[in-house]
């Protein structure tokens, strides 16, 4: 058991898995001699040489593609792509072929391909560079997509998605590189599709994924000290396959959820988990399902502007809060009727 | 023409010895011959509507496919587009299993989940049949960073149209191919057209083999309606890339037809249709048989009832075989079993109904 | 008044805003020569010459981008991607350029640029070529989506698009080419980001747009005429700005609501649309909100299996069926309380 | 300098006469001193945290910018990348607002909304200002259609770096200006890095002007060290664009720093480092206007002193500009107002809360 960086559990894994199977390379922008834009790569160019640590020219939708060919003959590569909004370069090849290839030519070729890149927003990168779009690859039948929120699940997923003969879309976030938790030295590759309840509670569910994991296991920590709410939170941990069976299983229980995302509301990722909620525990749900999502703008640059769009631990506090007084609404009622 | 048949014709023979040259014209002419009348057989089966989605012919494109394919060991590794009946039949596949796709059905080459566009056979390394425009270039190109990786002596063969070297995806992956050394051939069929476009109104430097200067790749331009100069062209092609230099061939066709079954080609006049007719490279390559003094009038026409046979054959192998049954569309979504995929078919609910209020109080 | 095929409203209402405005040019690939692939632009070539019926070269992301640029110096392109699936080859134009260019730049420039494309699936086109990824557009600020389902709205909207000042992707079907309608000759351009009730009813609202639309309004006659069923229809219309108001009122009136769409149901737009139906009309819904939706598979070639992957009227009257059942367990549930 | 200055120069003079040449490189001095200075104070103003983001500057490409646009009209077109602070000073813009952009407040060129990366101001016909590497390559080439379509005199410059004539959109876009004859230019400011790779590692044909080739586009390369050169260079290929045929133009530069403000450029050593140093092209110049008795030390030192001046109040009007304000964070999602955006914050409810027991019953 170690102490680790969300960062330093990547980087560790990728070369864990590159000792351990020569099939397993990296390629991307700037992760060999640059060592990576976020440093995740750090020192396995020199470790494992030019042929298994490959600088790309700036070419995605190319390199991806290359990744994919490679992939259908069997080496398992894990792409770097340097945020997920250069990923829409890529898209045709990640979503036409990646996706496809397995199905449209009846099962003869798998790819076993991972791309990792980040999302995030927060650090005045602009309209851009600020997006989150894992809801691109999530929709998509074909692909897997995995969201660790903790250096323990991102290393667990890691293994998981580099030994997985599908394609896996593996979602980080800038805001998470930093952050630290304990690794387990024997931690085995973590199933793909499973969502985890991180904290049990009766009073209301917070579902998140990636770093809005984080945010629900913080406020639910805070409410729990400072107001004695017990709050349950969902780790979705994979975005597809998406485990409704977690969700629903959780809101049946506590009766009202709040659905925290960082991409934008209309049609974000929340979308689908309310709806699911709303089906699943449809007898079960006391109020309605609130999302709390980024503001549907192109980000802004400015300061006061970005943190405006940008959803804050207070809007997550004010949504629970405000369910749950929407529950009682309705808890009155019903006596009423 | 299967790798196996193939290797049973002695290489060296290729060279100065008349008769060895001879029965290599024979021996492609009658692979032309079967991609001709397998891609008439089609187009018929299309206008039965036994064959659905978009359809492509390699009609005029048969001197082409067998110049290049000639030049390929069976261990190496081919990509191609939509367009490409005719290479999945000459690279040796059975041409019933080519129909059988054609037709939808289970013993189609890709199990009927491909169809037309999308012909795949791993035993015969034929990795796909792309239906997006530029799709497979990229594709190839980590096949041979695979190749590569592993010190292999392999190559790969990525055929693409002409309009197909006006997309990104070109660049990008020459680029990548060049600069990394990569054991590839990049084919350019250029038959003119991309739907009903001129390459002059669609590339700006219309003799696309000189694109290859952009990643100093080596490149070249070869006739492709005499199957023995595109033999040639491609053995250099092929003997650059398994040095590890990637290499650019432009291969100049015909496209006989319209662009899809469907489509009457109604840009094109008369006289271009006349012209086209005029150079169709089957009956070029048949009357210069005869001409020689190599095959006869009556050989040829054996040779034709025999391929005729062959796409007949197919035509009712396909039509024999089942459908795939609605039970396994959910089989080849992954390659690796996960929890909650939920296969689901459209009228499926995403959750079981509520209890009937009786189920709830009993 | 007229009757005419949509195939015929959108070559028209071309034709008319090319004459009424010189700025209105048309690019995109074989649309000249070719006159399209699905003839809309037949003739048009002919009529305005190559100045204005620009025929590309196969590089989606060069001439959408281009059509971009030229939109920012005022002129208002109209470009025609041959299917939705090879607007993925686009997406970074469109996503990061396209929609974000008013806003990254304070206002200074807009894009008034339309983007006409189909969807649809049916044709056995396979995998590829199948798809309805609208959802990629609707989910981004900045962009404005249109799905109309009738020659008259398709006439009504592309009018509103081509003199929007902002990108408007245009959303056709393979499969409404052919369908006919009344087009009232001095038809105004429809308002952008109104849904319609197209039908009146009490017992299930059916909401669906683009060919959905057409498909809930046939279901709903049908079931009126044999079962004397009085259906609901909402024809979406735009799914960008999406008409929540007009979706929740008619399930308020009505109590029960399925949402029919043609692309995967998981994360698909009929998740927003469930989602918006159960947070707005959480207290009159007498029954979860049921999804019909294509099957989460690459779409295979063969025909059984398309057919068993896409959306039949019989899985959307089963599902109408199921829905209303579940509405009677719940008011005898409820009776029982 | 600003349009409006320059052209109070005599264009003829620029010839013969030893004097005019000399005023015009202190001219180009004066330009390039001031991009120098502001990109310093903005590496400053990063450090005090008053600009976030990400933030590339340009040190080192000063002779570049000012050959650049010496050659264009004011009612030219300039797209160019993330890297564009001098060109949007240089361009005329007032430094007061490109820093305020930098800080993010209302005052800047983009209202605070872009940031480093996204200058734009239409009266200076800067057109951005992009961050997604060849992002602007095709908008460029479409402004350059758009001019060809109204049949107009102007023309559009296009920069971008290096590393940027490997993707996709390059191709495709030079080969649309090439097809279609659009009036413009295509810069590569060639600064031999993309981040940390070299050109080496990236394009398989390193010089890079001869991938016009592939359009069939006319293309030089030029020392981006000498702004007297990239004007020479830049008046060709402005003069061809504005005939209607695209020009490839390759400026051979340096990049001083890291790839951006925190990046502490470790991949290089110091021998490239001191050789960076040595040809800085500000003191070149200078030595070189000394040299030739143009200026005294004192001159320079009184034009630096301005330069410094200049850059110092605009980081003061930075500073003192207003952030902008919360309550416009939907101003600018839309230009044409539709019903149904919903401009809700995050903390925003979708619809009201239902009405409380009592409100029912009231
Ligand atoms: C990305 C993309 N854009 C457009 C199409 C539609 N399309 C199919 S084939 C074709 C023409 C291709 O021309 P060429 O590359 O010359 O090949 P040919 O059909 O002539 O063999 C087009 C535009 C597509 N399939 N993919
Ligand atoms: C599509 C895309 N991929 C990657 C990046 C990240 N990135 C930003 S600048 C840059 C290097 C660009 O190099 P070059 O074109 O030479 O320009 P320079 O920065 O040297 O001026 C990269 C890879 C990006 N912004 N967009
Ligand atoms: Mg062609
Ligand atoms: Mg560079």
């Amino acid at each position: 058991m170690a102490i680790m960086t969300y960062r330093q559990a990547l980087h560790d894994t990728l070369r864990d898995e590159m000792l351990r199977d020569e099939r397993v390379f990296l390629l991307g922008e700037e992760i060999g001699v640059f060592e990576g834009s976020y440093k995740i790569t750090a020192g396995l160019l020199e470790e494992f040489g030019p042929r298994r640590v490959r600088d790309t020219p700036i070419a995605e939708e190319g390199f991806t593609g290359a990744a994919i060919g490679a992939a259908m003959l069997g080496l398992r590569p894990v792409v770097e792509i340097m945020t997920i909004n250069f990923s829409l370069l890529a898209l045709d090849q990640i979503v036409n072929h990646a996706a496809k290839i397995y199905g449209m030519f009846g099962g003869q070729a798998s790819v076993p391909l991972v791309i990792r890149t980040p999302g995030g927003g927060g650090q005045q990168l602009g309209a851009t560079h600020s997006q989150n779009v894992e809801l691109y690859y999530a929709f998509v039948p074909g692909l897997k997509v995995v969201a660790p929120s903790t250096p323990a699940d991102a290393r667990a997923l890691l293994q998981a998605a580099i030994r997985d003969d599908d394609p896996v879309l593996f979602l980080e976030n800038l805001a998470l590189y930093n952050t630290k938790g304990e690794v387990p030295d024997d931690l085995p590759p973590a199933p793909i599709g499973r969502a985890r309840v991180t904290r049990q509670g009766r009073d209301l569910t917070l579902v998140g994924y990636s770093r809005t994991a984080h945010v629900a296991a913080q406020v639910a920590d805070q409410l729990a000290a400072s107001e004695g709410l017990d709050i349950e939170v969902v780790d979705l941990m994979s975005l597809r396959p998406l485990d409704r069976a977690t969700i629903v299983a959780s809101v049946r229980k506590t009766h009202a959820a709040v659905v925290l995302e960082d991409d934008w509301l209309t049609y974000g990722i929340g979308a689908e988990v309310a709806a699911t909620i709303s089906d699943g525990a449809f007898d079960d749900l006391d109020a309605p399902v609130r999302r709390v999502a980024m503001a549907e703008v192109p980000l802004p640059y400015a300061k006061p502007l970005e943190t405006a769009a940008l959803p804050s631990t207070d809007d997550v506090i004010a949504a629970v809060y405000q369910t749950l007084d929407a529950v009682g609404r309705r808890h009155v009622k019903v006596g009423h009727d | 023409m299967s790798p196996a048949a193939r290797s049973t014709r002695p290489r060296a023979a290729a060279g100065g010895d008349a008769t060895a040259e001879h029965q290599r014209l024979v021996d492609f002419y009658r692979r032309m011959l079967l991609i001709r009348r397998f891609e008439e057989r089609t187009a018929r089966a299309y206008t039965q509507a036994h064959i659905g989605g978009y359809c492509h012919l390699n009609l005029g494109e048969e001197a082409a496919i067998v110049g290049l394919l000639t030049a390929l060991e069976p261990t190496d590794y081919l990509f191609t587009n939509y367009r490409e009946h005719g290479y999945a039949v000459d690279r040796g596949i059975d041409p019933n299993r080519v129909m059988a796709e054609l037709y939808g059905r289970t013993d189609g080459v890709s199990k009927g989940w491909g169809g037309s566009m999308h012909m795949f056979d791993t035993a015969h390394r034929l990795l796909g049949g792309y239906g997006i425009v530029g799709g497979q270039v990229p594709l190839a190109t980590g096949a041979a960073l695979a190749i590569e990786y592993r010190g292999g002596r392999e190559i790969v063969m990525c055929t693409m149209g002409d309009g197909t070297t006006n997309i990104g995806a070109f660049h990008e992956s020459l680029n990548l191919a060049a600069l990394w050394h990569l054991p590839i051939v990049y084919v350019i069929i250029n038959n003119r057209l991309g739907m009903g476009t001129t390459v002059e109104a669609s590339s700006a430097e219309p003799e696309l083999f000189r694109r290859g200067a952009a990643y100093r790749m080596a490149s070249a331009r070869v006739d492709g309606l005499d199957p023995v100069a595109v033999a040639a062209a491609t053995e250099i092609a092929v003997a650059s890339a398994r040095d590890g230099e990637p290499y650019l061939l432009e291969v100049v066709s015909e496209r006989l037809r319209g662009h899809s079954v469907v489509d009457p080609a109604k840009y094109r006049t008369e006289a271009e249709v006349a012209d086209l007719r005029a150079h169709d490279p089957v009956p070029a390559l048949a009357a210069r048989l005869v001409a020689a003094g190599v095959l006869s009038d009556e050989q040829l026409e054996e040779m034709d009832r025999a391929a005729l046979r062959i796409v007949e054959e197919a035509a009712q192998f396909a039509e024999a075989s089942a459908s795939p049954d609605v039970s396994t569309l959910f089989d080849y979504t992954y390659a690796t079993p996960v929890d909650n995929v939920g296969a689901r078919y459209p009228g499926d609910p995403l959750f079981p109904p509520a209890p009937r209020p009786e189920e709830v109080e009993s």
